[in-house]
């Protein structure tokens, strides 16, 4: 059957575009490489490293959360506000190695109460999660006010900071790299991803599979939480800083990477590969046109016009494609 | 057959003009690798009413929607008046004077009832501003017209299926439509609100309104309709005046084969209960149910829509949640609202509606085939993809699915393959008990009988299967048992010797004797 | 079956939690190893280097005062035939000024000009710089003094404070409530002026009846210190005059005080740039204010990251260089050179500045 | 055969004044909560109600009215617009650089702004429309474009009050009755947008698109232009805003409007105006707008710290959501009810 062959070839723009993110990621590194200075260093493979670590892991948990078909908004508030509590424990001696799962886990129960408002109550996970990105970050100026609590301990910064050994691998690499296969595994390998596709794609249709949709995305919400609490943790540790407008801001280059990896904002539709891809290129772009002198304002119209293309272009070759159908059908 | 015969008026078949008010000829539409019209033909005359017949997935419904603008033909023309013409949406065609009232209404649940019948054409007043007032009184104008007291000012949200048809029918009248289109009006109406619209129609055929009916009651179609027309497989069979045809001519011709090559003659004698449900109520189902499913054994739930056929199998596969009432499968008690324990204990339900319930249109087919066994076919907590090809070309193999690669999204396929990628999902799980929601609704007249096959080789090796069916033709073939539920009870239990396309409606319209 | 994550999760998180409670790395186990760093030994008698590479790091750019600064550095560059660079972000956060330090110290800059958005997150990226042989200079607002080569003050903080106190204590006649609308809580200099005039205020008999009733921060946000301005007034009606020391609030409360029933009724005085506030003088809303020239401060600090990629200073107290035209300076403690006193700017000489 | 009219005449009445009374108990809500603050930060300090005070705040809401008015319209068709904070900033640095550089005349630099504004919510409709990208989306992307733009035009450059025309600045500080004149223009326009809203057969549209897409697809509605119209509309009042933004500050650089789009969207969820389209007026987002406004104001006086200003907001908008859909849910069942209780 060749033409079903083709058709479902053509069905599926999304695994396509997914290759087209990491190619293009691949050609632009390259390209990078080869003719911006400085880039293709050793060292500034580090510095990229550490500028999308945050990205990164907030766009794990985000990747899954859009794939249901949800939102959450309040990522980086959520950074910011287990930021500003760890300043708040440190100050009040407690040790650093109780306040960091102590971070993380406020993280989690921050997400519960997304989780709640959402999953629990059926309520809008756009509107919920604007709601406590504003409460979120309000919180944290509430604990901190404008002050920031800076005498973290050296040992733990500069591990941060560090590399393996005398390798120019960064130390953070490594439980990136960990988290990253984690949460692939879960979204490609195991049950658990397969009902996160299908809640995605109809919530009804699943429900009739049994799958537990509510209870789902009530624990992707928690899981959210978690990695921005550890995102909070690392950000507090990288820039020695807890201060309550840690990451302001960040949620939406998190949201656009996310989508500029191929994830479908109405779910069901999506690969982590393509976001990893999306977070490397996304940042090596800004460190590339930083070193190339390149002005600020063209970062964020970069940003944003990405942002809109990732959706648009699959969206006209779709349109292209149905064009090109039926005109061959009349032809034909 | 002649349940509505009281409710014909005096029936004089006008021969009407020689050039139709609307005509279509020789149209074709197809969706992906679904055809669903191949060459559809239709002339509507004013001052008559046609009928249109043909079972799920002839294609009536596609045909209704490109004579409302809202698809466009592959092939084919639409003629208005005799002259060529080409809709390029809704509004073209409303504008030449076809009103459409579809069959599960479409309202605007935030707007007030008199807004939804004249949204986009509401009075106006001063400085183009809508006049609410002039706007209530046209309406209440309608709903008296119609013979329904229903508040202009109310907004839609909340309404009966009843009472949206009506403001649907209230908008259809209210543009004095030259061709009016009605799509299973009364499938969700009682007696009495039948009755009452019959009546309208009556007085538009009358005033010199083409009206185009599809029903599935040949009643109805008997005296309400001067001329008929039947589709099978996309495609026109046969067009005739109402009286020169028989009812079980026009079935004949709908099904297209021997009642025997559709249902599959079958004798088992049926175990133990295996589903037993006691006392069940649940929100949106007025009463209470009890049955029992036997192993062996395939009992209908038969009843016109909205009588709570679907509400109670999705209580007893707990999709929703039930307020009292126990459900037992091998007599251990199902708890309520928890799919996932109903599947344990053996429960399938290959529900209503295949695209929005049974389906994950966007994925694969064999994501679809497997995801109900995503943790059975886990290895050590992790699916390599693997097991799931092997599961899902086998089982797919089983049903004779047709499909291009297993990696094509669901919604690609046609109806038919659709349904049977759903069946292969469940049969999968090896299930006691098989529910199916309306398991034949929009597919092919083959793959309709390969199901009924389906349906009774499993039934011969033990399984419990509970049918609900719309149609009267497949309750009264498949079923050993129907139950007829009128609104939110069982109004009564037919055995297939009793079972009758009269007795099952008699107790599904609540009427105590044949007219 | 979802449960199964949180649970993998919570457990090691919280073994973890309990085992560091019996003991871990607590506030206050950190020696701090601060302090300019002073190793070298500078060679006074050198010749401020040609060619060198300068890069201006503002908190943010699109704010003229940093334009301002940056002309006058740019002018210092092009005079010693050197490059220069004016970059930054556009959101004036901490986190964003890091990777711009990243990129300017892998570009081998010779002399980083900045004004820092946090004393304390910069200070790793700082020190890799520096372990590039670039020369960290901060201006108009400093860093860990360990993680900087010099820093060059607008001002001197008791000077600051004096002078606005004093601006105050004659538009008020020595005597009334007063407010300060401040930036943000945890700025660095406006803190420290606020504890000048707080001190004075305490010690100074001639300034025995003015009261500073309260405290207010407009986080260097226009509307935000325009509302605080309207709160305060509201919350303090018997309010005399308002001290901005920050040049967004001062611009933000004339404003509103010129279009409320309070213009000439309360005082308002503190920094301000000329082309903000000549409106205000002009229709009688502010009697004077102050501030030093951002683009002499940015002369000054280009100046000074010469000097110290050149070796003529290193940072230690005591050391002395040429700045051009601008004259002789000396560093102070903490490797601080301080430009000199502010400007005042009334009626009489508003007109003779344009920044 | 049972007797025509056996099926009790009594209509849904009742159903309709108790939906009624929700929707104006909606606003009626908004309007206590709003006197209850006002009361409460009057007994701590009675000059916040003073004729200079009130004023301030009506000064302090114009921009917020405004902007939620054109929310609004797009939230109504279950769309998004979080580009208005951008297409404020950029219409306010294009007004005030033509004011200050060209010296036209305050109305034409009102044109300007709206015709900014109008571009900008074009490019949104027609990503939105045509190229069917999520709302959400592409005013995310948009968000960070028009931005960019504003940075690219003015980079590190400031327009100054004293650049500005005094006729401009006066229009900005001006008020008539001790009305702000800005105050008075955002409620004229809020005023023009709830008439075309409810009196007029596309503002109705507007609600049909939301309330039922595939619906309105069916009963013939332009969706295309109504779209396009909502989005148009969004824009050109954001474009309003940066006139009024220019005229009230008077400086305007690069960061006007940053962050903005938080607060429009609290004041549209807060004022009752469902986020999935088809509900809500913009009187309520006025309202809510208002509330907001009040909120901002209060904290200082009654010496809260301001630092609890934007976890307030947030709380609200949480609050709002939530009690929207638990009087939602119970009016529904007691609709239904109601339609069971006729069936019998």
């Amino acid at each position: 059957m060749p033409t079903r062959l083709r058709e479902s070839a053509l069905m599926r723009p999304l695994a396509t575009w997914d290759a087209a993110v990491i190619a293009a990621t691949a050609a632009f590194l390259i390209i990078a490489a080869a003719s911006v200075e400085h880039f293709g260093t050793a060292r500034n493979f580090g510095y990229i490293v550490l500028d999308l670590a945050p990205i990164l892991l907030l766009a794990l948990a985000m990747t899954l959360i859009v794939t249901t078909g949800e939102i959450d908004l309040s990522v980086a508030s959520t950074v910011g506000l287990t930021s500003a509590a760890m300043g708040v424990m440190w100050n009040a001696g407690i040790p650093l190695e109780t306040i960091m799962p102590a971070a993380v886990l406020l993280g989690a129960a921050l997400g519960a109460v997304n989780g709640l408002f959402t999953a629990g109550f059926g309520l809008p996970s756009l509107a919920v999660t604007i709601g406590t990105l504003a409460l979120y970050r309000g919180l944290s100026y509430v604990l901190l006010g404008d002050t920031a609590v800076a005498d973290w301990p050296r040992d733990f910064t500069s591990w941060t900071l560090g590399t393996i050994g005398e390798s120019p691998i960064p130390n953070v690499l490594i439980p990136l790299a960990a988290l990253a296969a984690v949460f692939g595994l879960v979204l490609h390998a195991t049950p658990v991803g397969r009902s996160v596709y299908a809640a995605g794609a109809s919530p009804v249709a699943a429900a009739y599979a049994g799958v537990p949709v509510r209870r789902l995305k009530f624990w992707l919400y928690v899981v959210s939480g978690s990695m921005a609490g550890l995102t909070g943790v690392f950000w507090t540790l990288r820039y020695s800083s807890a201060r309550a407008d840690n990451a302001f801001g960040l949620e939406l280059t998190v949201v656009a990477v996310v989508l500029l990896g191929g994830v479908s904002i109405f779910g069901g539709k999506g690969a982590l590969p393509g976001v990893l891809a999306a977070v490397v290129l996304l940042t090596a772009l800004q460190n590339a046109l930083r070193l190339a002198h390149v002005s600020t304002e063209a970062l964020t119209v970069v940003t944003g016009s990405l942002l809109i293309v990732a959706v648009l272009a699959p969206n006209l070759a779709a349109s292209a494609r149905r064009t090109l159908r039926a005109r061959r059908r009349r032809t034909a | 057959m002649r349940l509505g015969a009281s409710l014909a008026a005096e029936i004089q078949p006008d021969p009407g003009p020689a050039v139709p008010v609307a005509a279509l000829r020789g149209v074709a539409k197809r969706f992906g690798a679904v055809k669903a019209l191949t060459d559809a033909h239709l002339e509507l005359h004013g001052g008559e009413t046609h009928a249109l017949v043909g079972e799920n997935g002839a294609g009536k419904s596609t045909l209704i929607k490109i004579l409302a603008g809202l698809y466009r033909p592959d092939a084919g023309s639409i003629e208005i008046d005799g002259r060529r013409v080409e809709f390029d949406g809704t509004a073209a065609a409303a504008a030449a004077g076809i009103a459409v009232i579809y069959q599960e209404p479409a309202l605007f649940g935030d707007l007030t009832v008199a807004e939804n019948i004249f949204i986009g054409r509401q009075p106006r007043g001063r400085f183009g501003m809508i006049d609410r007032a002039e706007m209530n009184r046209r309406a209440a104008a309608l709903f008296e017209r119609l013979g329904v007291a229903l508040d202009p000012d109310r907004p839609a949200k909340g309404l009966s299926i009843a009472d949206q048809q009506l403001i649907e029918i209230a908008g259809a009248i209210s543009v004095d439509a030259r061709v009016l289109v009605m799509d299973e009006p009364t499938a969700a109406l009682s007696g009495v609100e039948a009755e009452r619209l019959f009546g309208v129609v009556e007085g538009l055929r009358e005033a010199g309104t083409a009206v185009l009916f599809i029903s599935h009651r040949f009643d109805e179609v008997e005296a309400l309709c001067q001329r008929v027309t039947v589709m099978r497989d996309g495609a026109h069979v046969s067009t005739d005046p109402m009286d020169a045809v028989t009812v079980d001519e026009l079935i004949g011709r709908m099904v297209g084969r021997s009642f025997e090559a559709m249902f599959p003659h079958r004798s088992t004698e049926p175990g133990p209960a295996v589903l037993e449900v006691d006392r069940l109520r649940r929100g949106g189902l007025a009463g209470e149910v009890s049955f029992s499913v036997r192993a062996g054994e395939i009992v209908a739930l038969a009843g016109l829509v909205g009588a709570g056929r679907s509400e109670v199998v999705q209580a007893v596969f707990g999709i929703e949640p039930r307020d009292s009432g126990t459900v037992r499968v091998d007599g251990r008690r199902l708890p309520s609202g928890r799919p996932q324990a109903a599947m344990a204990a053996g429960v399938a339900l290959v529900p209503e509606d295949r695209r929005q319930q049974g389906l994950l249109l966007d994925l694969s087919i064999m994501r679809n085939a497997t995801l109900v066994r995503r943790k059975s076919l886990a290895r050590f907590g992790f699916l390599t993809g693997r097991a799931e090809r092997r599961e899902a070309a086998e089982w797919t193999a089983r049903l004779r699915t047709r499909y291009g690669s297993l990696h094509d999204a669901a919604g690609t396929l046609s109806g038919g393959n659709q349904q049977k990628v759903v069946l292969a999902k469940w049969l999968s799980t090896d299930p006691k008990v098989l529910i199916v929601d309306e398991p034949t609704r929009g597919i092919d007249v083959a793959t309709k009988a390969e199901v009924h096959r389906l349906l009774s080789d499993l039934a011969a090796d033990g399984v419990a299967v509970l049918m609900v069916s719309s149609e009267l033709l497949e309750v009264l073939g498949m079923a050993d048992r129907v139950l007829v539920m009128r609104e939110g009870s069982i109004a009564g239990e037919l055995d297939r010797d009793r079972a009758t396309e009269e007795s099952v409606m008699r107790l599904a319209t609540g009427q105590e004797a044949p007219a | 079956m979802s449960r199964k994550p949180i649970l993998t999760l919570a457990v090691p998180l919280l073994t973890a939690a309990l085992l560091a409670a019996c003991g871990g790395t607590t506030q206050g186990d950190d020696e701090d190893d601060g302090g300019p760093g002073t190793d070298a030994t500078a060679n006074p008698d050198a010749e401020i280097q040609t060619g060198l590479s300068f890069a201006m790091l503002p908190k943010s750019v699109n704010n003229p005062y940093f334009e301002a600064s940056s002309t006058g550095a740019e002018a210092v560059a092009t005079e010693l035939e050197g490059t220069y660079e004016y970059t930054g972000p556009s959101d004036a956060s901490a986190s964003s000024q890091v990777s711009y330090i990243d990129t300017l110290s892998q570009q081998a800059t010779d002399v980083i000009l900045l004004s820092a958005n946090d004393p304390n997150a910069l200070c790793s990226s700082l020190d890799q710089a520096r372990d590039a042989e670039t020369v960290v200079v901060t201006f108009d607002s400093d860093v860990d003094p360990g993680c900087r080569d010099l820093f060059v003050s607008q001002v001197d903080s008791d000077e600051v404070g004096l002078a606005l106190l004093e601006m105050t204590a004659e538009q008020i006649g020595g005597a009334g409530e007063v407010a300060i609308l401040s930036a943000t809580a945890n700025a660095t200099n406006q803190n420290a002026w606020i504890e000048v005039i707080e001190a004075e205020l305490d010690s100074n008999p001639d300034y025995a009846d003015i009261e500073l009733v309260d405290v207010v921060y407009g986080d260097d946000e226009d509307e935000k210190s325009f509302s605080e301005t309207q709160g305060l007034l509201q919350a303090n009606p018997d309010l005399s005059a308002i001290i901005s020391p920050t040049t967004v609030g001062i611009a933000a409360a004339a404003r509103y005080l010129s279009g409320s029933e309070y213009q000439g009724e309360v005082a308002l005085t503190g920094l301000g740039t000329p082309n903000q506030m000549r409106e205000y003088i002009e229709d009688g809303t502010v009697t004077e204010f102050a501030l030093w020239d951002p683009t002499a401060l940015g002369e000054l600090a280009a100046w000074t990251g010469a000097a110290a990629a050149s070796g003529i200073v290193t940072g230690a107290e005591g050391e002395t260089f040429t700045a051009g035209e601008l004259g002789e300076y000396t560093v102070g403690a903490d490797g601080v050179v301080t430009l000199g006193p502010p400007t005042r700017f009334n009626a009489d000489n508003i007109d003779e500045f344009d920044f | 055969m049972t007797a025509l009219g056996e099926r009790p005449a009594a209509t849904a009445r009742t159903g309709s004044t108790a939906l009624d009374l929700v929707l104006r108990f909606r606003a009626l809500g908004l309007v206590l909560a709003l006197a209850a603050l006002v009361a409460a930060t009057t007994a701590v300090n009675a000059r916040f109600l003073s004729a200079q005070s009130l004023r301030d705040l009506l000064f302090a809401a114009a921009i917020t009215v405004l902007l939620a008015t054109g929310m609004t319209v797009v939230v109504l068709t279950r769309g998004i617009d979080l580009s208005v904070g951008s297409v404020l900033g950029l219409s306010a640095y294009l007004t005030g650089s033509l004011l200050s550089s060209v010296g036209v005349p305050v109305p034409l630099a009102i044109l300007t702004g709206l015709a900014v504004g109008a571009a900008c919510g074009t490019v949104n409709g027609a990503i939105v429309h045509f190229g069917r990208v999520p709302p959400l989306v592409a005013t995310l992307g948009t968000l960070y474009v028009f931005r960019g733009v504003v940075y690219f035009v003015a980079g590190g450059s400031r327009i100054n009050a004293s650049d500005l025309p005094g006729a401009f600045l006066d229009f900005g500080s001006g008020t008539v009755l001790g009305v702000p004149y800005l105050f008075a223009l955002a409620v004229a326009v809020l005023a023009v947008v709830a008439v075309f809203l409810s009196r007029y057969r596309s503002g109705r549209d507007l609600y049909a698109l939301g309330s039922n897409p595939e619906a309105a697809r069916l009963s013939g509605i332009p969706a295309g232009r109504r779209l396009m119209g909502a989005y148009v509309t969004c824009g050109a009042l954001a474009g309003l805003g940066g006139v009024l933004y220019a005229a009230r500050f008077g400086t305007v650089d690069a960061s006007a409007g940053y962050g903005l789009e938080l607060d429009i969207v609290a004041a549209v969820v807060v004022g009752g105006v469902a986020i999935f389209g088809g509900s809500g007026t913009v009187v309520g987002a006025g309202l809510g707008a208002l509330l907001l406004a009040v909120i901002n104001n209060a904290l200082p006086v009654l010496s809260v710290s301001q630092f609890w200003q934007q976890a307030i907001v947030g709380a609200l908008i949480l609050a709002a959501i939530a009690l929207d859909r638990l009087v939602g849910a119970r009016t529904a069942r007691a609709l239904r009810r109601k339609a069971a209780a006729d069936a019998d």
